[in-house]
């Protein structure tokens, strides 16, 4: 990891001091264990506050749009995918961008260690293909494969799709992944189960909409929860209103979802809505076998029409 | 038992006019259904009050009418959301709510003796209506009066029947203007208000005071006019708005600094607003 | 100052006696996170976890919460008049509740309560509602309440301080709401001679593990004006998404909509926790928005806890250093480095972030 | 997302395709009546807590 903070560093000192970039989208050290903030860096001196770790969990696509100036990203394989899709859907301009690009080992669970430590978690160092855990009065080792996001876990695009400089070699893609088991746990349910399953997944909502609002997709300037004229949904906590929001957001998602996790890693309460956006996922691959953000020259399947589109729904 | 803030007096909608001639504008006047209401709704020109309607919600709305006509109170409403739509909609004899008076007012005390030049623009200019009737009503207690409103057309000018009364009195000098007319007929002024007030407002000095209300890009443009004119900060009176939902200074929607827009509202001077973040 | 001593055998038995008169609200374990809801009839305060994912701050002042209820029917001769929602029939009793969400209470308060106007809704609910706190002896690595007006032992907006005994709670007996609360739980016990030397010593052992703080001391004396034209808040800014985490879980956030909902012909107004951190929030009619950037969103939101609040009450920050929207933010915007920035403004000529 | 799935269906009809247009929302209603009126996806009644 620190080979990558270094090459970081190099990459966007050279950018900046070559002019090619006015501003370098990264991460900085964050004040709690396993959290980095998304920064900017204009100046040259400033270029070692850089950093890449396993905390870097946040997706930069969502700080790239409707940007006008030059810059440079740090993109691991997710990001990549989405900023992909931001050139498509025309909320940046591929000539803006140079693309640090990361091999992606995956991200750090921090909610999973959190959960697993005996206390509250001060300090949690990556050693390789371990990670020690520690906070008052304990220190754990864990391998860092079981702790990753379990987005990252089932990740097959780990090295991003899209770049001008890579600061490592590509790792390895992870092969014979199942990566829809949970979907088809529920759609192995019948009605009523999937009801309550929703029903209980939702209950913890504040709608804070920090999922909506850490997804590079959600960028409408306005969203649907905010129309007044007409106003689509409610306000309050009723439960039909918390489902519409999640449901209708996840369509609105189909076929441009990377499932980079950055809505179940923002929710501060821990709800695990990647199961909406994965089910679409899942529908786009083995209908159309779309994968989104791969290539900046195919539309995506719900933006085309081909005479042969599955249409087995239709009665 | 505390009153409850929150809830509206029941009223009645006794009148409507179209006002301007692109029908987004209407005047509504309202009664109160409960005997009592009336006098509990006691205000001074500059207030404002929520328009309350079941099942839609409430909008701020200025007060049109002024504390000196009894027996009812009047809104001019411009049509843009979904309470404006809903009652635009509405029909007279139809039962709403109105919950206030809120806000502060234009500083009458201070006003006492003092000539006022009223600056209004396109449909701000309500509880400017309700301050000029109000001034007419005790017209020995002020100095000179100048009004200048403008519009964008004749046909968007609010109130013309009494702007044209006002115009035939001497106790009062009007300056009607608008932005550009095809009408052979205007006998009035015709350019932006900014324009306008640097031709008539008065000179500058102690006892003179600016009153402004109009849309951001009227008052941009209409402050330094004055203040080339030379116009003291501290004798500009600005009327404010902001979203707001409670107009009681709980909600905080329309907080600007440590003020509320709703409560220490909406009336500021302009030496205070200079103090303050420029958040409306 | 009265004492008392509960046995942990005596807990449920008392707060099943309580449950009659009171509304129960407490700590509850919803899957991985600890909540401040109500109580199911019998179900015990989950009182081993450091704080609640959500502040207390839902017992008097919800979420959603209906003002009035009116019927749209036209021939209704009540039709379209608006009716306040009765208020509910029991007190509430907040059990568990740790000491920096009841001092947030009078915060908040100040709003709520001011002189000339009453939000009656928020308080009816707060003088319904006793607040028996439990002592924070563990307190957390975010916890930065000793310098933010309170501290583990605070019993400000308390009107019962537990302090966890191993086998038993000593209640330290503020108000005579608290002494009511305990009455109807049939706790009489009088508490050992030396309950008080228990507080002290609990306090001091607990304020020595606070490690964080925060500055405070110059914000009253920096000119408002110079600290919203600071050059640090595009740097805080950048990374924030703009969600409502931070002012949601905030026990000192008390911004909110008003909305009607109609079903049939029955119609409710009801009010939302609303957030500074949305660009609907400040939208004007005409599509102008005073506060459309997000750098001016989260300058207002730290101005208002931080500055405006303490200059328009003169009693300190709008915080009471209890750490959740450092836990929870999801881009790790940190109150503590912002406060220290904007104490610092001007002094520090290094004043840069990071 | 657990409502009964026989109340959503979908049918290519062309304008000029009148008799099965009503053919389908007679079947249409049919399943749906069957299903039973929809108690999962709408609001209940307002109330006070």
């Amino acid at each position: 990891m620190i080979a990558y903070t270094d090459k970081i560093r190099d990459i966007a000192r050279r950018l900046l001091k070559d002019c090619r970039v006015e501003t370098v989208i990264g991460f900085r050290n964050g004040s709690m264990p396993m959290m980095n903030e998304p920064c900017f860096i204009k100046n040259v001196d400033d270029v070692d506050h850089l950093i890449w770790d396993g905390n870097c969990g946040i997706n930069l696509a969502n700080y790239l749009t409707n940007r006008t100036d030059k810059i440079a990203v740090v993109a691991k394989g997710c990001d990549s995918r989405n900023i992909v899709t931001h050139i498509i859907e025309n909320k940046i301009k591929r000539e803006q961008l140079v693309i640090i690009g990361v091999p992606c080992k995956g991200m750090l669970d921090k909610r999973r260690i959190k959960a697993m430590a005996p206390g509250e978690v001060t300090r949690v160092v990556e050693d390789g293909e371990s990670v020690r855990v520690c906070g008052a009065g304990f220190e754990k080792t864990y391998p860092r494969k079981d702790m990753l996001q379990a987005n990252c876990a089932v990740c097959i695009h780990r090295n991003p799709v899209i770049y001008d400089e890579l600061v490592a070699d590509p790792v390895p893609e992870q092969q014979n992944v199942d990566r829809y088991e949970d979907v088809r746990a529920i759609e192995a349910m019948s009605a009523e189960e999937k009801w309550t399953y929703f029903e209980n997944l939702l209950a913890p909502c504040i709608r804070c909409y920090a999922c909506r609002n850490a997804c590079p997709l959600c960028y409408c300037p306005t969203c649907f929860v905010d129309e007044s004229t007409p106003q689509w949904v409610g306000k309050s906590q009723n439960p039909v209103d918390v489902r519409t929001f999640h449901f209708l957001r996840a369509y609105h998602c189909a076929g441009r979802c990377t499932d980079c996790g950055s809505c179940e890693r923002a929710c501060p309460m821990g709800i695990n809505m990647r199961v909406f956006t994965k089910k679409l996922e899942k529908e786009a691959f083995e209908q159309w076998g779309w994968e989104a953000g791969l290539s900046l020259d195919q539309r995506p399947p719900l933006d085309t029409y081909r005479p042969d589109d599955p249409q087995d729904f239709m009665k | 038992m505390q009153p409850n803030p929150y809830l509206p007096y029941p009223v009645r909608i006794d009148e409507i006019t179209v006002e301007t001639e692109d029908k987004n504008l209407k005047t509504f006047k309202f009664t109160f259904l409960n005997p009592g209401d009336e006098e509990k709704f006691a205000y001074h020109p500059g207030q404002f009050a929520e328009l309350s309607i079941a099942g839609k919600g409430e909008i701020p709305i200025g007060i049109a009418s002024s504390p000196t006509e009894k027996g009812f109170v009047k809104f001019t409403v411009n049509k843009v959301g979904v309470v404006s739509t809903a009652l635009h909609n509405m029909k007279v004899g139809d039962v709403m709510g109105i919950r206030g008076p809120l806000g502060n007012w234009y500083p009458w005390e201070r006003l006492e003796g003092k000539n006022v030049v009223i600056i209004g623009g396109g449909f701000a200019f309500t509880t400017l209506r309700s301050s000029i009737i109000y001034m007419l009503a005790n017209r020995q207690r002020f100095g000179q009066i100048h009004v200048i409103y403008g519009a964008r057309t004749p046909g968007m000018l609010l109130y013309r029947d009494e702007l044209a009364a006002w115009e035939a009195r001497d106790d009062i000098h009007m300056h009607i203007t608008v932005d550009g007319t095809n009408d052979p007929n205007w006998k009035y002024n015709v350019g932006f208000v900014p324009t306008i007030t640097d031709q008539k407002a008065p000179e500058a000095d102690a006892d003179t005071y600016a009153i402004i209300c109009g849309p951001p890009i009227m008052i941009k443009f209409t402050q330094p006019v004055l203040d080339a004119r030379g116009y003291g900060h501290d004798n500009i009176i600005m009327s404010l708005e902001n979203r707001m939902k409670c107009g009681i200074g709980m909600c905080s929607h329309c907080n600007v600094g440590q003020f509320f827009v709703c409560k220490d509202g909406p009336v500021f001077t302009l030496a205070q607003l200079n103090g303050m973040p420029k958040e409306y | 100052m009265k004492y008392i001593r509960i046995d942990k055998a005596q807990w449920a038995q008392g707060l099943a006696a309580a449950e009659k008169a009171y509304r129960l609200f407490g700590p509850v374990r919803e899957g991985a996170m600890l909540n401040f809801a109500a109580l199911a009839p019998g179900q015990a305060p989950d009182l081993d976890g450091l704080n609640t994912r959500m502040s207390a701050r839902s017992v008097v002042y919800p979420q959603s919460e209906i003002l009035f209820e009116y019927t749209v029917d036209p021939n209704d001769p009540d039709g379209n008049v608006l009716k306040e929602a009765p208020a509910p029939a029991k007190p509430a009793a907040a059990v568990g509740i740790r000491p920096c969400d009841a001092y947030s209470f009078l915060l908040v308060r100040r709003n709520f309560d001011a002189p000339d106007v009453k939000d009656v809704y928020w308080l009816r609910n707060y003088e319904a509602t006793t607040f028996i706190g439990l002592a924070c002896d563990h307190p957390g690595s975010t916890c930065f309440c000793t310098s933010a007006g309170c501290g583990p032992y605070s019993e400000q907006g308390l009107d019962v301080l537990l302090q966890d005994a191993g086998d038993a709670y000593l209640a330290k007996i503020l108000t005579d709401k608290g002494a009511a609360f305990l009455a109807a739980a049939g706790w009489f016990t009088e508490a050992p001679a030396d309950s008080e030397g228990c507080f002290s010593a609990g306090k001091e052992a607990a304020e020595a593990k606070i490690t964080s703080t925060v500055e405070t001391d110059r914000l009253a004396e920096i000119p408002q004006m110079a600290l919203y034209d600071a050059n640090f808040w595009e740097d805080i800014a950048f990374s924030c998404i703009n969600c409502g985490t931070c002012t949601y879980l905030c026990p000192t956030c008390w911004c909110f909509d008003i909305q009607d909902e109609v079903r049939g012909k029955h119609g409710i107004r009801e009010r939302n926790w609303d957030s500074c951190m949305f660009p609907l929030f400040t939208l004007h009619g005409s599509g102008h928005n005073p506060r459309g950037q997000k750098v001016q969103r989260v300058r207002q939101r730290f101005m208002h806890k931080l500055k405006y609040y303490v200059d328009k009450y003169g009693d300190g920050i709008q915080c009471v250093g209890c750490g959740r929207c450092i836990q929870y933010c999801p881009v790790n915007i940190d109150i503590r480095k912002v406060c220290q920035l904007m104490n610092r403004f001007g002094q520090d000529a290094a004043c840069k972030v990071a | 997302m657990g409502v009964e799935p026989g109340r959503v269906h979908f049918s290519w009809i062309s304008s000029a395709e009148s008799t099965k247009f009503v053919d389908v929302v007679k079947k249409v209603t049919e399943a749906v009546r069957a299903v039973g009126p929809n108690q999962k996806f709408v609001k209940k009644e307002l109330k006070v807590a």
